[in-house]
């Protein structure tokens, strides 16, 4: 099983095109596209970022802005040891980011160079 | 409120704290869209109000009355300050664990928790311009108090005394945390949305 | 009239949901969300990004992916020496970029201090 | 082919490679979906099924019927490939403007612009993987051919075998530009799509 990749954005056309537009070159590779808040507004869903990161195997999260990111850190402190484990927050520019952690995991990468392939992606190709 | 805080006085003062931002929620708003995307007051209204529809159930201490709320609030708010404001009162819920009621020293612990966890969540310093910014020295001033020997009531109000002070004097600095940092010295003159709402949530049971 | 930016994305869905995110913090700023081929398949319009750039006042372009930025180049290339002078492609991280452009861009920056704002963001805030 | 390109043999040239690529897709395709995004055969093949519908109308001259190609491509492609092949045609074109017909020079010129014109739009470099690695062997040696004083069709095969090879030498190399850079080293072993279109561009008037 190939890593996940979970789109965490404050909109839900964000995140939905961002994994639209990475699955793309990344077939097979399951991708979580988790935007916009529990009503359909602009903002983030503790809840959904939840769900997806507990029907997910191992998994890179990647977020769009600073709220965002502390959603999701808190998903992952709540988390226990066996589900913290395979869970990694990437620190990385969202487009980028996912496109190339996508690339990695289609390829059979491992959490950690998923990971750093999200963490190392900077302009566009 | 009494001197001490049992689990029937702290399920007031988390009604008060729902009373409190739903009469600000303009006024946070406004703050809020001014350095930032305008939602502080409608996030924390929506927040609170999930918040206040759970404190009719049953609760065993105060710290079971906390822990829901940063429940609550994480899953409900939506911004930033959902996170944050989740951790605080989750880790000041854990400061305050097994006790049956809260003396000035409890509340100090309950603040000082929720400021900690506030600061590590954000990852922010103080003069960051953010709600950082308002917890801190509430905390210093909670514990200045309880070591004193000020009941729960007074440490409340050293806290919140000192929380407000801490919002207004995020008005002359720039943002390195929030959507205000995007702003760079056009955020100089406006107060921070979250430090405002953390001096209403300290001051609520005045 | 403040600086505008258009969004070329191969996704319509993550042109439109960069728009919304944006939006937000820059409610006065016009933002030109062109993404998708003109069929509405994955890729990019050549066409629908010229008309954006013709459509606009002073612009600031940010891409996607390396092909979104030849198409924007290529539009660029086609403009009249005028029209030229009044747009500029970023080299920046779609999603923060174009959230940081656009709240320089609310706050009166003018061609050139909204680009380098779109440039010089990095991760989320 | 004749030993000139005039209007009417470019319009066939042009025909030509429409059917070629329409016979390919599925080649193209698969080539783009082990190093890219797997749609490179549908974005040519649209591309120059609207080049083709263009070509029943009236033509001035080469440059005219080249310069069609180029904005039909960059408005119907939809991928790397549009913009690129646009600004192939594009260059292409102005460097045998005014030209009534091409003859070995004049195809040699054509496919120098074209090239310079892929370099700069990618902004790519002979071994970085793309379809630069075609198209600049094939402007070499149709120039070298060109200077041996070979005719119109000659010119064209010598950069078409140039093509083919240069098609052919992208496969051991990683990528440097395009969507197979992001594969790194995984991208060794497989041919570039754009490289080998270009190689069926050049060769479609065999
Ligand atoms: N990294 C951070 N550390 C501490 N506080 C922060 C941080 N980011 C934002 N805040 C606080 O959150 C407040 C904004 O909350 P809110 O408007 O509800 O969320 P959002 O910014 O997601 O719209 C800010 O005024 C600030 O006090
Ligand atoms: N920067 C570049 N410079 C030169 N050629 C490039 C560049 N980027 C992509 N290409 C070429 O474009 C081809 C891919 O075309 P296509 O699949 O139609 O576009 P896309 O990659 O947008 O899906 C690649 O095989 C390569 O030859
Ligand atoms: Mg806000
Ligand atoms: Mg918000
Ligand atoms: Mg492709
Ligand atoms: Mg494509």
């Amino acid at each position: 099983m190939s890593v996940e990749l979970i789109i965490v954005s404050h909109s839900s056309k964000l995140a939905e095109g961002v994994v639209e537009l990475a699955q793309q070159m990344a077939e097979d590779v399951r991708l979580h596209a988790v935007g916009g808040t529990d009503e359909g507004g602009i903002g983030t869903s503790f809840d959904r970022v939840q769900q997806a990161v507990e029907a997910s195997g191992d998994a890179v999260v990647l977020c769009d802005l600073g709220s965002a990111v502390m959603t999701a850190e808190s998903v992952i402190d709540f988390l226990d040891d066996d589900a913290r484990a395979r869970i990694r927050l990437a620190d990385a520019p969202l487009v980028e980011g996912a496109v190339a952690a996508a690339v990695a995991a289609q390829s059979g990468g491992s959490l950690d160079e998923v990971l750093a392939a999200a963490e190392s992606a900077a302009g566009s190709a | 409120m009494a001197g001490v805080l049992d689990t029937a006085a702290t399920v007031s003062w988390i009604r008060a704290i729902g009373a409190v931002i739903a009469e600000q929620e303009q006024h946070l708003t406004t703050l809020d869209r001014t350095i930032g995307d305008g939602d502080h007051g409608a996030n924390m209204r929506r927040g609170f109000a999930a918040v206040t529809e759970k404190l009719d159930g049953e609760f065993a201490d105060p710290e079971e009355v906390l822990k829901t709320v940063a429940t609550t609030l994480i899953s409900t708010v939506g911004g930033a300050s959902g996170p944050l404001y989740g951790t605080a009162f989750l880790k000041g819920s854990m400061a305050v664990k097994g006790r049956a009621e809260l003396d000035g020293a409890g509340v100090a612990a309950f603040i000082r928790g929720a400021a900690d966890g506030v600061k590590a969540r954000g990852k922010a310093e103080a003069g960051d311009k953010t709600m950082v910014d308002a917890w801190l020295p509430a905390a210093e001033a909670a514990e200045a108090a309880a070591a004193d020997g000020a009941d729960a009531q007074a440490v409340l109000s050293a806290a919140a005394a000192a929380a407000r002070k801490g919002a207004e004097e995020t008005e002359p600095i720039v943002a390195r945390k929030g959507r205000a940092s995007y702003l760079g010295e056009r955020a100089i003159g406006h107060r921070d949305p979250g430090a405002e709402s953390t001096a209403f949530i300290l001051g609520a049971a005045e």
